[in-house]
């Protein structure tokens, strides 16, 4: 496919990609209020929808080499569609960032730019050229093929005769200083001794559930944050065991806690009739 | 003597796995530099002309040993993987922009290319084709080529590299690009646009 | 071409770090076995008639090339250089313990450091900087350092490591270094202070 055939539909054009452009650098047609995604978009659909429309390819050798050259042709109106709209994208987000000088801000001079976009488009030429000779290089090089193989063992260890006074002793100096130096104690002071203890708020949850279901509220009613963390540590523990189970209908709700139904501590009667 | 020293720069490049400057060889074989040079001149010959397995070639900024390119099908038999693997379009236009403009960004690369370099730059410098070589002021990444480059394409230095402007299109392609650019849609213009 | 196939034999075995097999070579030149054993022998002999630089050998693996013994000191003059790239920080403490304390074993110097030693030791030991010194009576590896490390720390002597009382944190300790410096590192590692 020719670019030349790429036809768009836009809110503010309608017409060949071709002709946009040479509105767009001509100033007929404002850069910022062009929807370069629809185009973009408008250009995949045209590569998916192309095969297609093209006419029936002749089979055997001839048809192969056909598409093979329609492919070449693809790669390069492909490359040409990207440095394009590349360069489109750069110049309209330069256009939306404001410059040094105030009155920059709008102003695309058309002929630097489309002098921009041209040096674009035959960069991309040079460099695929460039390319394609790094390639024919390469291949040509193919049978110069180099030895990679290790050192033979005497040739491994570093010669003491041909070694120069490169390090400075006294790193080692410093460096034994620093593994001297003894770390600060650390400050322990900031840290309070917890007063509560796991097994303490155990037989608190224990005692609770002996008169029946509770609210996780009324076993921390008027507690510190420490002995909160505690007494939620406990509960899983009872859950672990099987004692206990949660509800919460909501999440911040609050917490119901209940016996379970059949207590871990009693293993035999688990599955004899209760 | 000088037959000796022959012999002698022929196992030091044998043994060297990477090409060895002739100053790094003279130092070695305690010999002249011109000495070596003609040493090294005439163990080339003689590689040549006895059509040995063996070739002597000045590459990378110093010489080394290579294979002959007729025993590569055999080569290939024997070692069963390719010298080198080929380089995808994509992977050889990065590497012409690197070895051209270097030391180049990779939003440059982006910029001349149209698209992210991303992949193409990792797997050049995976291969070791391509190395970092510090940041730009913006703090992206520059790139520039290796040694190995030098090696793997048959370079002496970056100089042997054609000069860019063979690459340029010929002008009957700019003056189309240019024609397309400003003049193809004037023709047109009028009737599509709105 | 029988010619050839000589070459052919010398580009396969200069490619192969490891010795090759004549059968191995015969299938990747698609020559008979004879041919190829002819053709080994007459390189071989090739080799030593000219006096070239490298040597043709039949190991019990196969064939194989290797440099000719008389390049042997011109080839440790151009590659048995000392590395000599700066020392990272693990790898100054490590040395820094070895050469205060040797001969010292590997877990006194994790304990001292307060963190695993063993890749520091290695590098150091692969560079000949530090080398083994028996065993300690548990049965640990012993290091000491080596007469590289006092070349390329420009030392006549051990004696003339930089005297400690200028990098000494509490010269007024008395006690050995070793205490010192043992106690310092678990306090390091555990955070259990006297």
């Amino acid at each position: 496919m020719r670019l030349v055939d790429l036809e768009l539909d836009l809110d503010v054009f309608a017409g060949p990609f071709d002709l946009l452009l040479t509105l767009i650098l001509r100033e007929e047609i404002d850069l910022l209020e062009v929807d370069l995604a629809d185009v973009v978009i408008s250009y995949i659909d045209h590569l998916e929808r192309r095969p297609d429309d093209s006419p029936v390819a002749p089979s055997g050798e001839a048809g192969r080499r056909a598409r093979g050259q329609r492919e070449e042709l693809d790669l390069e109106a492909a490359t040409e569609f990207l440095v394009l709209i590349a360069a489109l994208l750069e110049l309209k987000s330069r256009l939306m960032l404001p410059g040094e000088a105030p009155d920059e801000l709008v102003d695309l001079d058309p002929g630097e730019a489309a002098e921009e976009l041209l040096e674009r488009l035959l960069d991309a030429h040079r460099y695929r050229a460039a390319a394609a000779a790094l390639q024919e290089r390469l291949a040509a090089e193919a049978g110069h093929r180099f030895r990679s193989a290790p050192l033979p063992p005497q040739l491994r260890r570093a010669s003491v005769a041909h070694a120069a006074a490169v390090y400075d002793p006294r790193t080692l100096g410093a460096a034994i200083g620093t593994l001297l130096t003894l770390p600060r104690p650390v400050d322990l002071s900031h840290l309070t001794v917890p007063r509560v203890t796991v097994a303490e708020r155990l037989s608190l949850l224990r005692t609770l559930l002996r008169r029946g279901s509770f609210s996780f509220e009324q076993a921390i009613e008027r507690a510190d944050r420490v002995t909160i963390a505690v007494t939620l540590f406990a509960l899983l523990e009872l859950y672990k065991s099987g004692e206990a189970t949660w509800t919460q209908d909501e999440s911040f709700g609050p917490i119901e806690i209940a016996a379970t139904a059949w207590p871990s501590d009693v293993a035999g009667r688990v599955g004899s009739p209760a | 003597m000088s037959e000796r020293l022959e012999a002698t720069l022929e196992s030091l490049l044998f043994l060297s796995p990477q090409p060895v400057a002739a100053e790094a060889l003279a130092d070695a074989t305690e010999a002249e530099l011109p000495e070596v040079m003609g040493a090294l001149e005439r163990l080339r010959e003689h590689l040549e002309l006895e059509r040995r397995g063996l070739v002597l070639r000045e590459l990378a900024g110093g010489w080394t040993l290579s294979s002959h390119p007729e025993a590569e099908d055999a080569a290939r038999a024997l070692l069963s993987r390719p010298r080198t693997p080929p380089l995808t379009p994509a992977q050889s236009e990065t590497l012409a922009i690197v070895a051209y403009l270097q030391p180049v960004s990779r939003p440059e690369i982006a910029r001349i290319r149209g698209v992210n370099a991303e992949s193409a730059a990792q797997t050049l410098l995976e291969r070791g084709i391509v190395v970092e070589a510090g940041r730009s002021q913006f703090g992206a990444v520059l790139y520039r080529t290796s040694e190995l480059f030098l090696r793997l394409f048959g370079l002496r230095s970056l100089e042997e590299l054609p000069d860019l402007a063979e690459f340029d299109p010929s002008p009957e392609l700019r003056e189309e690009l240019r024609e397309r650019l400003l003049r193809a849609g004037e023709a047109r213009a009028g009737g599509a646009v709105p």
